[in-house]
């Protein structure tokens, strides 16, 4: 049976809209990598960036193997790819490493070595970057082929400690103003990369907006909100779309920022408990929780097919009522990960997830 | 100024994260007689557990233990000959580094400066270090602890692997992984001895660990 | 719903014996090597082969979300691995490749490169082999929670080719006695393992037996029958179980091999159109026929669902009827075949596969 | 003896497979005052078109062909020298090699002998080339056909990352792919320009395609 990417994108709107009468079950969210593309398809990282074709058709035939609501090219996401971008536009060229089967990465802090690094960096010119160029074209394709809306992300702290690695931190108490001459040029190429992507591919409904820096483990929360918070108010003005939350950190402060900025869903979990998402869903109920804790790194690593069938359904118990629930494994579904457990999260949606609910 | 006003200055200024002063003090108060193992245990050791105390109440974070750390390390390097001379062992040698695929090294950057502000002898092979490589460094330097860092999701495959092939080469030192991606169950599941969601955490580990063998920090 | 390995044991068993009235499908035989385990089990070779269990864990895992019918370690078999054991035991360990995705090889003909590397070539002792101990303790564990009968896996021209190169086959016409003088050492180290696996995990219902030189690529039939058929007759007098011949070069001698040598069954088709089988099947009503035309690399590599679904329902066709025919894709499950091109299979089996069968 | 008896003879032994000879009835037939040309169309390539009849009527197989190749190469160097004196180039250029992660090399083997055997220059890049080595080489070279051999399945997904590689680096050369694994339906889709079973199919496209670029065998 054909995938109905039609029917994805109501499912997932209608439930983010709390419109729970008009979605049939609670939608599936995967956030799939370069790895996962690997291993579904078949492809190499290489191969994959060596052509739209290719790389548009292992993503679509992945997400349609995965019985996932949503559909997006991993590098539609100004964070990595941007600092590769930044590597090529700056002649690092010998910063970048690849990988047979897993996502093409920059030496953290290579770029921006030096305060000069910074002063010299040249934002990219994203028309030639050839990360974009297949990017872009990739998403066209599976815009063209399944009408589903192809949603960009940004980012400034991933991009930022990509180029400068552990001297961003010391930056923040030593030389913030450099720190922050870095953020605004990572913020320029942001506004930039968005304004690229829009051309080619066509308006984002919404953006995945990866806040790394609002993580406990990394900052407290006035450095977030000074180091990228900022940028992200920016951001929403000049975009004027929602935005996704995304952080998957062990201590993130998602509502904390969500006092602070207009989110329209969030999408995260790493170590917290229900109990988290059961308070945020009642101190913010018009935003979404995509994620909760089905976390990749313990039950769907380590656990079996029903260990995860159970979570999925704790998940669906405590925070599908009412809808603004979306099921997603948080984070990106890595290699250790039997498929097996993977696709139990189908299996458990068509099980316990209908509308109206039968399972509270 | 008295010994203990000499060492609270040392503390406060390591707290602060201030590297020449740090170095500066540590230097006055060795010039003064203080014999190294008190600045050592009532300086050096305690601005360590403050800046923990201090990140554990959230009041440092990961920028402040940085920079700490750097001001640690100063410190310790004053010390060190004296150490050296009086023929003290250091407490420890801890063999670390991100796994191969992963060119991640924010956390294992902290955990390498705290340990040598603490005197560890401690061996940092980088990032992107092949199983090989851990296996032959620990063959050559017979570490107490081997520390296996890593960020992304697809380094707990390779820590899996690495401990594999340690423990097939009979390297019996304890394993202790690190990273937020990592949890109490996939370290079961690939046999590290212990595991940490960060630096700090990682340095507390250590620290236990050496503790419980006898040595430990001085 | 767990997997019901008896009930697969029952139908091979019984469509290989022709009876199908005791057949509910046509059953469904996957040769899945290193690469698929990988790919579905998510971790690396060096993982599966430093841990018995891991290994175990991720046969058991792969064969289950495959629907298989059959399950084997894919080491199981005394081809590359006995190369391997043949390196080691040799002091040849730098002949070896490893790779995380794929699976280990020797450097072809570097093991014995010279006529003193023959002379001097030591049969492994297979107690101490690293590769047979894990291979053997992997499939114990599977054997113990499958309760699937764990097949064993022999050939001699694999491993002859793989110790002695290209120059095997000059050897052929220059010197076939110092070759003959190799492929009896093979022998007797295939006996050997055979022998320690039997000891190790227990009898073997059938062999799978890898003729590759009887491809006409390779080699005349005549030589075929010298330097690797007059061992196979051999290895069938002391092993005294069936047979499956397995072959999957583009121009197999199976015809010609059914005449000279008793075999249960053939596994094999790389480019053989179904005409073939059909004759086959008239000519050897008594040998199943397991793979037939269902190709990795063409239908399933650059094929649809749709386009393996059809492929498979055209074998059932021609071949179930009467039992004895076996659904198997050839050859290995490949990097670059898609997944859902992969799982198309057990779909069609059971659209199209049941006994008694409704599409004629 | 008569010319034409010489170059009979020369066919015979290369097609017989016998090195010695080959090379010695060639020395023979330069040194009766043969030209060289004679020589490689009357001999040479006459014989290795017959080695292919042979395998094509199946009376001849890989061993034999592997043998007469070598018969080929033996006679093919006697000529050598002569060609080179007068300028003679090479019928073409021909980069040939198995991709990363793929061992087998008999195939190739073949290639190479029965093209160096009628005169081509022929680059053996080895076994398991990677994508860059192969790019570099024919930026380095330019050569007229790249030949990408590989006997696993999972060399395919290896091939077209090696094809994308040289298409990126604007190199116009030929690709031709080879091994049992290949088939038109896969040579489509990665992009080869032709691809071979088998090492003589191999041979022939080579020289279909070397023909109908104006060069060829001469």
């Amino acid at each position: 049976m054909p995938h109905d990417w039609v029917k994805s994108a109501l499912r997932l709107m209608n439930a983010m809209a709390g419109k729970t009468k008009k979605v049939d079950r609670v939608p599936y969210f995967a956030l799939i990598n370069e790895q996962m593309l690997c291993r579904v398809a078949g492809v190499t990282v290489k191969e994959m960036l060596s052509s739209p074709e290719i790389y548009a058709k292992a993503v679509i035939g992945s997400y349609e193997f995965l019985e996932a609501d949503t559909i997006q090219i991993p590098t539609s996401y100004a964070g990595p790819g941007e600092a590769l971008a930044f590597a090529e536009s700056n002649d690092k060229l010998d910063t970048i490493r690849w990988y047979d089967y897993k996502p093409l990465s920059i030496i953290q802090g290579a770029v921006c070595k030096t305060e000069e690094d910074i002063d010299k960096l040249e934002i990219p010119d994203h028309s030639k970057s050839s990360i974009w160029k297949v990017s872009t074209e990739a998403a066209n394709i599976v815009n063209e082929k399944t009408k589903f809306p192809q949603m960009f992300g940004l980012g400034i702290w991933s991009v930022v400690q990509e180029l400068r690695g552990v001297q961003a931190f010391k930056d923040m108490r030593k030389n913030p103003e450099l720190l922050l001459k870095l953020c605004e040029k990572v913020y320029e190429s942001q506004l930039d990369v968005f304004k690229f992507w829009t051309e080619k591919v066509g308006f984002s409904p919404m953006i995945m907006l990866t806040g790394y820096s609002f993580n406990k483990h990394m900052m407290s929360f006035d450095d977030a909100m000074k180091f990228e918070g900022q940028f992200i108010k920016r951001l929403q003005e000049k975009t004027k779309v929602p935005f996704i939350f995304h952080n998957c950190g062990t201590s993130p402060y998602f509502m904390e920022a969500c006092k602070e900025i207009e989110f329209a869903a969030v999408n995260g979990s790493h170590p917290l408990d229900l109990d988290y998402w059961i308070k945020f869903k009642e101190s913010y109920p018009n935003v979404t929780i995509m994620g909760a804790n089905i976390d990749v790194s313990r039950e769907m690593l380590t656990g079996t097919p029903q260990d995860v069938e159970e979570k999925v359904r704790d998940n669906i118990i405590a925070l599908a009522p009412g809808g603004r629930y979306v099921c997603s494994p948080v984070c990106c579904l890595p290699w250790g990960v039997p498929l097996g457990n993977i696709m139990a999260i189908p299996r458990a949606l068509e099980k316990y997830g209908q509308y109206p609910l039968k399972i509270q | 100024m008295s010994e203990k006003d000499n060492l609270t200055n040392l503390i406060n200024v390591i707290v602060d994260g201030d590297e020449i002063q740090a170095s500066s003090i540590a230097k006055k108060a060795l010039d003064s007689g203080l014999d190294y193992k008190a600045i050592l245990n009532e300086g050096i050791i305690k601005a360590c557990e403050e800046i923990g105390q201090l990140y554990e109440k959230e009041e440092y974070f990961l920028a402040d233990m940085l920079i700490s750390a750097d001001a640690l390390k100063a410190a310790m390097k004053v010390l060190k000959p004296a150490m050296e001379q009086a023929s003290e062992k250091s407490p420890g040698k801890i063999l670390i580094g991100t796994v191969e695929g992963d060119v991640h090294d924010i956390g294992k950057s902290l955990v390498t400066s705290l340990l040598q502000g603490q005197g560890y002898d401690v061996i940092d092979l980088g990032s992107e270090v092949p199983p090989e490589t851990f296996a032959q460094k620990a063959l050559e330097d017979n570490p107490d602890i081997i520390g296996l860092s890593g960020l992304l999701t697809v380094s707990i495959s390779k820590m899996r692997e690495t401990i594999a092939l340690l423990k097939e080469k009979r390297i019996d030192s304890k394993i202790i992984i690190g990273g937020g991606v990592v949890s109490k169950a996939a370290c079961v599941l690939i046999g590290a001895d212990d595991c940490a969601k960060d630096g700090w955490e990682g340095v507390k580990k250590i620290n236990r660990i050496i503790s419980s063998k006898g040595g430990g920090v001085v």
